[in-house]
């Protein structure tokens, strides 16, 4: 299993029956495809649908039916065409359960910097700043270390993306929560010891007892 | 009843220095005939209100790339490399907006309210020199409401009342837009007679409505 | 012709072709009825209509399609149904080129009081304040005495819809457009003197020469 | 997907003095067989959200005849003298709120915004004891948002998914107050398969509703 499927995989276990999910581009985008048959979650892309289905076969794409990267997407039984002002009303009002985004950095308070790397890159924020503030329930899904540099840092280096701390970070080394006391380590990848999990780790990280492996990942 | 007109048509009506608020996300739901309209006249000195600069291939993209646009006002430029680097070089001036905050501001500009009091953003740059007001001990920032000269929408199909329908992600910003800006022009995908179109299903009324584009030949 | 149909047929040469006309209940209502066929007007209801129909035959009623005061009516073709939402963002956003609406009091200012008496009667302001506050063009619609009591007062003593001056007053003697400079009488109802109005009137009126009877009444 | 239940299980999920959130104009667009069932089941101390109290006979106003309200945030109680002599008697609390502000409120408590800038209701008895802001040197009136506990429409046509589309000048305040209440119920007036009603027809997405009222037997 590779570093991004470990992710994936155990940010699907987060996802709870009956609720309605955002997922960022990328990364987070591959949860979708880790969730059981009958899950009942509802996907919402916040260019325009709530009930994002799989990619549609070859020849059957909808050039007004795409997810918030551009790609093909179907829609499933139920679902619902949102316009712009309906889909963040959905994401600020508190009404998506979930967001799961990807990110540039994690701070020891739970801050995310995930748009922009000043003078260098500058995508743009996107949605990510409302999603942030208005999810429910916000996770991570991103990979521990950049070439080598850990992302998990005491303070932001880069412009923030929310004041909120989000709730869970998701790494293929690791489940951190953030939490009062600081960063605490709740699960190690597979075959991971708290002891390499602290070194690619820059920020001070919490942990009591050795914690257990990553749950459901079969 | 409107009469259609062509695209070139609908081009020459849009002064160079307009502000325009163009639909679409990453190219979805834009008014590509207009947009390459306004490529081939030449337009200049636009600022472009969108959610997204699409592609240097695609969308508002074409603008960025031919040069029409003196100012963009979006939320994400990840996707189309000319726009990072006209920006980086000084050429392009680019202000960044959260997407909800974008389209609410929008909204706002079209209905009539004087700004937007959100929390998106608050403590991040998307805040820098933008006052906040405080409601019973909570901090919102306060975001100003937007219109443009001209919007310019893409539709799935319209009656010559100009009532719009969207269709699934090609919804996007249109609707929001068509209420916030002096001239709206609409390019649908189709026009059916009046009355086809069950007062019901639309969701853009076509007194909001100046101008149709007539169906591609 | 009585002095509501003197009314309704004034205001009815004021609409102009092509825009969008919100009537409010009761008198302003009646201005529908003597519109010249093929106006070319769309009239919104507030309650969720643009393009309001007159009412429809006895039996084909729809429960679902009425006007703001509750009655029965149809849609004309290419009528579009509107949430609460939006019906009012199309009256404070400008959309609205014109409302007609009925008075209890109109100012030497041009403000309009329409919405309460207190300790007597408190039907509330329904849409009256955005209507007043938004339209393009406010005309008021109504009587010009309430059992021979003027309505029109040097200032309103009864509180005031919007700090907006409404655009044009009209009644059954007179025409009336407020201005910096106070109220114009601009026309005279028909075989009405300047005298008779003046005598009818509160606040004071200026009025240079004498004049014209009302235009399009036939 | 969601069981549809009867208007008593509907009215006994809701306790003596909820805030609720009551579509309709006139009556036109309310969910009649809730507002039955709670008049029935002898609720108490409700404060009702609505754009008017309609007449004694109808809609949200059976409810304050029937006692079951100790305030009404409401635009208009002309046609109910009910609610007027309730009033000026000191029994029923009324808030009245200009219609447009009213529904900007609902939907700014809906969409998580902190409070609705409008000109509506300056200068009136309507502004009295509200703050201002001063934006660009023009006065504003703050108006705060309003959430409820519950909120109880009436759709024309809904799916399993909780899926509403609404039928003409029944939408009114339905769709806004879909999104501003802890608990959401829908009366529609008929209930089809998921997968039937076109993503382009669906006013509100199914994931705000959490009850659905089964159809009129």
């Amino acid at each position: 299993m590779d570093a991004k499927e470990i992710i994936a995989r155990r940010v699907a276990a987060e996802i709870e029956p009956g609720t309605l999910v955002n997922l960022g581009i990328g990364l987070p985008s591959m949860v979708a495809n880790y969730l059981p048959e009958n899950a009942h979650v509802f996907f919402q892309a916040e260019n325009g649908v709530v009930g994002l289905g799989a990619r549609p076969p070859e020849g059957m794409e909808d050039p007004n039916l795409t997810d918030a990267g551009g790609g093909f997407v179907t829609a499933v039984p139920g679902a619902a065409s949102i316009d712009s002002a309906m889909s963040f009303g959905l994401i600020r009002g508190g009404h998506l359960d979930m967001t799961v985004l990807g990110g540039l950095q994690v701070d020891a308070k739970g801050r995310l910097a995930n748009w922009i790397i000043p003078g260098k890159m500058a995508p743009g924020m996107g949605g990510a700043m409302d999603l942030v503030t208005g999810a429910r329930r916000v996770i991570v899904a991103m990979l521990h270390t950049q070439k080598g540099s850990p992302k998990i840092v005491p303070d932001c280096t880069l412009p923030v993306t929310a004041l909120r701390r989000v709730d869970l970070v998701v790494t293929e080394l690791a489940v951190i929560e953030p939490t009062d006391a600081g960063l605490v380590l709740r699960e190690r990848g597979p075959g991971v010891t708290v002891e390499d999990i602290k070194n690619a780790t820059a920020a001070p990280l919490i942990a009591e007892h050795v914690p257990p492996e990553m749950r459901h990942l079969i | 009843m409107k009469k259609a007109m062509q695209p070139d048509e609908a081009a020459a009506l849009i002064p160079d220095g307009a502000v325009l608020l163009i639909g679409g996300f990453m190219g979805v739901g834009s008014p590509h005939r207009l947009i390459d309209a306004l490529v081939e006249r030449g337009a200049k000195d636009l600022t472009i209100v969108n959610n997204d600069t699409a592609t240097p291939e695609k969308g508002v993209g074409k603008l960025v790339v031919a040069g029409a646009a003196r100012k963009v006002v979006t939320s994400h430029i990840g996707l189309n490399p000319v726009t990072q680097k006209k920006m980086f070089d000084g050429a392009l001036e680019v202000e960044l907006v959260p997407q909800g905050t974008l389209v609410e501001r929008i909204r706002a500009g079209g209905v009539g309210l004087g700004g937007v009091l959100t929390k998106t953003g608050l403590g991040t740059l998307a805040a820098d020199g933008k006052p906040t007001v405080d409601i019973d001990g909570e901090t919102w920032l306060l975001e100003k409401p937007i219109r443009g000269d001209f919007a310019l929408l893409a539709a799935h199909q319209a009656d010559y009342v100009g009532n719009l329908e969207y269709s699934l992600t090609a919804h996007n910003f249109n609707p929001v837009m068509a209420m916030a800006a002096g001239v709206v022009i609409a390019e649908p995908e189709n026009i059916v007679p009046v009355g086809v179109i069950s007062p019901d299903c639309v969701k853009t009324p076509g007194v909001l409505v100046d101008h149709l584009l007539a169906r591609a030949a």
